[in-house]
């Protein structure tokens, strides 16, 4: 079992290694010097830019060598230390991040886990009847195949403007001092539901889908056939089923997750959502590239922890997976 | 014809090849020219292993396999396709040895791209007609057919014209009539019999005793890659001496005898030997002295070609 | 009388149109009686032992009457079926290697589907405990996965859930082809011993392999493309076989002791007949070496002399 | 002359599938109106034509953007930048990801291990966050290079689903027997192997092709989208920055994600009756 996770975590160990000097190789392979190219390209007044030039040269360590280069970063990537925004001046990339983190948690737990909750239900419950199967799946396919942006558009200007039943920008109302009163907390929720709703949507298609193809899978194994011809219950045989044709959704999550985040960014532009995506869009807007390569990092490491996680739940869930270790004879 | 020295496989098993598994060990026999041997062995014996070895399919862990003297392993290029024309193999399952998107005779069609490529078609038909005919099936109602339209029977038999194509010395038989029924199963077996009378020499592979004596002039007997026993069909037979022979006869169902009197028979017969080597943790006989356990038995001759790898005898 | 079966047929629905796989089946097995039923693949063996218990969506009742222990079969109907499955039929399946819910403990599993069909687990428990002895099986299997046993293991513990509510009734489907030869000797005998400790009243043992049930079984009815060719006890079958198909079947099976060179035996010519549209009459017909214009006609399945029963023309006319 | 047989069966039960009618029906009408739609209209994307934030009217069938630029046209060019992405995208993916898939299931052992462990580690990192990296530094962006960087990067799906395909198709007696008929490896792969898994391989490349419209459409959206020309995604993009939405211009940001839905949703549906189609099991009952 040790082995099995030793492995795991070196693999994870391994990507998260392979993304950062990915995302430390990129600015040098553009052509000419970044660090010029990127404060040209932003509009600051003359002694602004000095003083960031003169900072940044040192961030990047030009004179260094290459090698040298590496170390620093990876020294300053452990202090937490990801370079100043370019646009957000005074404000430090990390502490720019850490303001838009809640947010997106706050928006993607939910939507992630009542998705995949909800979309497994249904999916079980669409198997059974012939009516609610030829339902489903069209439309479970076309919501797969929606773009989460353009969802959220649609909701935003079916809900937001024409009935104007919900607010479509910003996390909570500009007119508000966060606070704990109830008022702030229903904004919150209002602003909070639209972005929520597009995403949710999406992705519980994907999964009622994929467990209806599961559980009819799981119903025409062997096991199921010999509940049957016990004359066990219908509810015993579809529990059964149920449980089985999950853990493969588990995984699914996993390896979906990458996906979703991508989703989740398109969302959170469409309501200028305070979240990481929307910060990328601001970014991009103002070529801070110290504020972009950051918010990548912190994707990355969304991403590999809740896969690391998922990985282990799936092997506490699944005893096939735990016996298949210990069982490691012939 | 061929001989196999000490042939062994170890597979790497576990998730870092830690452990590894004895497929076969330190297997030694020979198949002369004309004749059927038939290696019986119950799943997990690596009786199919040897088959895929001696057909240079899967490589040897150590031991050496000589076909007319030459040993298979240093075959390479052009002198490993004139191997594969003596030597041929036919395998249990007829519909997976079928590619099922193409017609079942594009194994004739394979056949004459790498050995026959500048063969006119009508000697070529020619060829094929005589080689299914010497099968007992008739061109006409198998040829330019799919997998699935035709029956098990027919399948295996087709995949031995196909060898016959080639002027083959030796073919290798891995269970190829596990899969049949009983009526077409007899068929097949009386075909490999016949084929011996055109010169060629059979490794009959099976788990199925009577299959083995109805059709073998000599037989090896495999437990777990060990060879338990060897020698001629009808002396193992009347006179099982290992004990796991001894309770595969004991246990096969037949058709003349209840198991109760094969087991009486069996005991009156063999009450003085005891012994064995890998069967050791499940042989009745062995007395609990180490040498059973340690030391590895080596094949002598009970009496004339009768071999048996037993301490005990 | 234990089972009574009156022109038993049953039909596949394929997208090709209707597979006859089961033409009209008529038979009693005894209480205490372990039937073997034989024939080769695609005979309908199965599908007569399956439509005993459940029909596959597939299949088709057309026609018939089951009586187990004078009590009427709703064969047809698969919910007024169910209080009679594992009750009073049960089954053991050809696929018993994976009948087991993998992700479940074995005693999670028996519990919850015994408790679904109103039987108390604590109080069954000490028998299952002694049958699991009686298997030669350790009672922590009950804590372990289906993973984690031998094929053998799964074989018998599958075997002792089946009969564990003793029905009247057990079909064991094609039990013995995947074991190694030892395994499928103990495994053989064990049923043997259910029907004599009374676990189960009447057995039929579904095989290809006729030699195994001429260890164990009391009669063979042999079948041959959907339709019944012979029943009788075991020994008549093997020795004395009646309808030309069962002589040139066990003819045709090497005993241990025959060699090739002595005695050269000879298969069946032909193959079977499809069942998508099988010929009208006797289905044996095209391959029979006495087939005659009689044998157009469909003959009766009818009781030549005490306990054997033949399907077969000329079979008659040499009795009457 | 032993392939028509074959051939013709599967194309009999491939026009009875409906699902498969429907998704191709839909495909080509937008295949068509890439090629038949810039015909009727004389503009370019970035031409002025006429007055502002104009509703669809028979003049302008798509209506106009707030600079007066012809919706329409946008959206025609914008599906063939689509079409394009997914083309290129897909079959890059499909490329690397067969290639990758054959060699690993083929070879097996050390080989199998490192390109198996490679493929999870780009299966893992979410490879949108790549692409925005990339595109974000390159000065001038175009499709083609857009869509060869999704390529490079869609792949691992592809790969997974077609090693373990091959190492099923591996272990089959059919290989051993070719081997024994003193083919060689590379053969083996192409006349064995290969048309076993043609219609996996079509398959495969459907789900990158929907796949790679998908996140080309996310990253214009994000504003990375190519420098010059039109994409659908491009549109959206612009709508929401001059804030169409309030401005209730529903005809700017409806068509282009009606066209990406449809066109994605069609290649799964048909993706699910080819499944219908290639299965011998349901083509056997």
């Amino acid at each position: 079992m040790r082995r099995y996770f030793g492995r795991k975590l070196l693999i994870y160990m391994l990507t998260f290694f392979l993304a950062v000097t990915i995302d430390w190789l990129i600015p040098r392979f553009m052509p000419g010097n970044p660090v010029q190219t990127l404060l040209g390209r932003a509009d600051l007044h003359a002694e602004a830019a000095e003083v960031m030039y003169g900072y940044y040269t040192r961030a990047f360590g030009l004179d260094v060598s290459i090698w040298q280069q590496y170390l620093n970063f990876w020294k300053a990537l452990f202090h937490g230390d990801l370079g100043t925004s370019v646009f957000l001046f005074p404000m430090p990339v990390l502490e720019a991040i850490k303001n838009a983190i809640p947010y997106d948690i706050f928006l993607l737990l939910p939507a992630i886990l009542l998705s995949w909750f909800a979309g497994n239900k249904f999916g079980a419950f669409a198997a059974r009847r012939k009516w609610l199967d030829n339902t489903v799946l069209p439309l479970g396919y076309i919501l797969t195949a929606t773009p989460y942006m353009w969802l959220g558009l649609l909701l935003a200007w079916a809900l937001g403007i024409v009935l104007d039943v919900f607010p479509i920008s910003g996390a909570y109302s500009y007119a508000m001092v966060p606070s704990f009163s109830w008022a702030f907390i229903k904004s919150l929720l209002t602003h909070w539901f639209l972005p929520f709703a597009s995403i949710f949507m999406v992705k519980f298609g994907g999964w009622a889908i994929g467990m209806r193809n599961m559980i009819i899978y799981e119903l025409e194994a062997d096991y199921s056939h010999y509940l049957e011809a016990l004359g066990a219950p219908r509810k015993l045989i579809r529990k059964y089923a149920f449980r089985n044709a999950i853990l493969p959704q588990i995984t699914g999550l996993a390896l979906d997750l990458g996906v979703i985040v991508a989703g989740a960014l398109a969302t959170e532009i469409v309501f200028s959502y305070p979240g990481i995506g929307y910060l990328i869009l601001q970014a991009i807007q103002n070529q801070d590239y110290f504020l972009l390569q950051g918010c990548f990092l912190f994707i990355i490491i969304g991403v590999l922890l809740a896969n690391f996680a998922i990985d282990i739940a799936y092997v506490l869930v699944d005893p096939r997976t735990r016996m298949g270790m210990q069982g490691e004879a012939a | 014809m061929l001989r196999l020295d000490g042939l062994s496989k170890v597979y790497k098993v576990g998730t870092f090849g830690g452990k590894e598994l004895h497929a076969v060990s330190d297997v030694t026999f020979d198949v002369r020219d004309r004749e059927v041997v038939s290696l019986i062995g119950e799943s997990g014996s690596g009786k199919s292993t040897i088959g895929k070895m001696i057909l240079r399919l899967i490589p040897e862990s150590s031991g050496m396999i000589r076909f007319n003297g030459v040993d298979i392993s240093t075959l390479k290029g052009g002198a490993l396709k004139e191997y594969y024309r003596n030597v041929q193999g036919v395998f249990q399952d007829p519909f997976s040895s079928y590619n099922p998107i193409f017609k079942a005779d594009r194994v004739f069609g394979m056949i004459r791209e790498e050995f026959y490529p500048e063969m006119k078609d009508h000697e070529w038909n020619d060829k094929i007609d005589s080689s299914l005919k010497a099968v007992g099936l008739n061109p006409d109602d198998v040829l330019d057919k799919f997998p699935h339209q035709l029956s098990g029977g027919q399948l295996q038999r087709f995949l031995i014209a196909r060898a016959l194509l080639l002027d083959i010395q030796f073919l290798v038989a891995d269970e190829i009539i596990s899969m049949l029924d009983a009526s077409t199963r007899i068929d097949v077996l009386n075909l490999l019999a016949d084929l011996k009378s055109r010169g060629l020499s059979i490794l009959f592979i099976t788990h199925d005793l009577s299959l083995g004596y109805y059709i073998s002039e000599r037989a090896v007997i495999l437990y777990r890659g060990c060879v338990v026993e060897m020698g001629s069909t009808e002396r193992i037979f009347d006179n099982p001496l290992h004990p796991y022979t001894t309770m595969l006869m004991a246990a096969v169902p037949r058709l003349d005898k209840k198991w109760e009197q094969v087991e009486v028979e069996l005991k009156a017969k063999q009450s003085e030997y005891t012994g064995g080597c890998a069967y050791y943790e499940r042989c009745p006989l062995a007395d609990k002295d180490r040498a059973c356990a340690t030391e590895r038995p080596t094949l002598i001759e009970a009496e004339r070609d009768h071999f048996v790898a037993c301490r005990k005898l | 009388m234990s089972l009574q079966v009156e022109n038993l047929t049953v039909y596949y629905q394929t997208l090709k149109g209707r597979v006859r796989a089961l033409e009209g089946a008529t038979f009693a097995i005894a209480d205490g009686e372990i039937m073997g039923l034989a024939g080769e693949s695609g005979c309908g063996k199965t599908t007569l032992g399956n439509s005993l218990i459940r029909l596959t969506p597939r299949m088709r009742y057309i026609d018939g009457s089951v009586e187990l222990d004078d009590e009427e079969l709703p064969i047809w109907d698969a919910e007024k079926m169910n209080p009679f499955r594992f009750k009073k039929v049960s089954i053991i399946p050809q696929y018993a290697m994976s009948a087991m819910n993998p992700t479940r403990k074995i005693g999670k599993m028996t519990a919850e589907l015994l408790e679904s069909r109103k039987v108390s687990f604590k109080a069954t428990l000490p028998e299952l405990k002694r049958r699991l002895d009686l298997v030669e099986l350790s009672h922590d299997v009950l804590d372990m996965y289906p993973i984690e046993l031998s094929g053998g293991m799964k074989q018998r513990a599958v075997m002792v859930l089946s009969t564990l509510l003793n029905p009247s009734l057990l079909i064991a489907d094609e039990i013995t082809s995947a074991l190694d030869v030892s395994t499928q000797k103990a495994v053989a005998e064990m049923l043997v011993e259910f029907r004599d400790r009374e676990f189960v009243k009447s057995m039929i043992v579904i095989t290809h392999d006729i030699s195994i049930l001429y260890q164990i079984a009391d009669s063979i009815m042999i079948m041959y493309a959907g339709q019944l060719a012979e029943k009788a006890s075991t020994n008549v079958i093997i020795h004395f076989p009646r309808h030309p198909y069962t002589k040139l079947l066990i003819s045709s099976l090497p005993k241990v002791g025959v060699k090739h060179s002595e005695r050269r035996l000879a298969g069946i010519p032909g193959k079977p007949p499809l069942l998508l549209d099988p010929p009208a009459g006797c289905r044996f017909r095209e391959r029979c070496p006495g087939a005659s214009e009689r044998c157009l006609e469909r003959p009766p399945f009818i009781e030549i002399e005490k306990g054997h029963f033949v399907a077969c023309w000329k079979e008659f006319e040499k009795n009457a | 002359m032993t392939k028509q047989k074959k051939k013709s069966e599967i194309l009999y039960f491939a026009l009875r599938n409906n699902r498969l009618r429907v998704g191709l029906a839909v495909v080509l009408f937008f295949l068509v109106l890439t090629f038949v739609g810039p015909l009727f209209t004389e503009y370019s994307p970035d031409d002025y034509v006429g007055p502002s934030a104009q509703p669809p009217s028979p003049e302008y069938w798509f209506g106009t953007t707030t600079f007066g630029q012809d919706v329409f046209t946008q959206f025609v060019l914008g599906l063939k930048a689509t079409f394009l992405v997914g083309v290129v995208g897909g079959g890059l993916g499909t490329l690397i990801g067969v290639l990758v898939g054959f060699i690993a299931g083929y070879q097996g052992g050390i080989v199998d291990e490192i390109l198996n462990t490679l493929t999870n580690i780009v299966l893992v990192i979410p490879t949108l966050a790549i692409l925005l990296i990339i595109a974000a530094y390159l000065e001038v962006r175009g499709i083609l290079t857009e869509s060869i960087f999704i390529g490079c990067t869609a792949w691992p799906w592809a790969a997974r689903a077609i090693r373990a395909q091959t190492f099923s198709l591996r272990s089959r007696d059919f290989v051993d027997l070719a081997r024994m008929s003193g083919m060689k490896p590379r053969k083996i792969i192409f006349t064995e192997i290969a048309p076993n898994m043609m219609s996996y391989l079509f398959m495969t490349f459907i789900l990158q092709f929907g796949g790679a419209i998908l996140i080309a459409a996310t990253l214009d959206f994000i504003g990375l989208g190519p420098t010059r020309g039109i994409s659908l995604g491009l549109m959206m993009n612009n709508a929401v920055l001059w804030s169409a939405l309030h401005l209730g211009m529903w005809w700017w940001f409806i068509p282009p994600g009606v066209a990406i839905t449809a066109i994605v949703g069609a290649l799964y549906v048909m993706n699910v009756g080819l499944d219908e189609v290639f299965n011998p099991k349901l083509r056997e009952m």
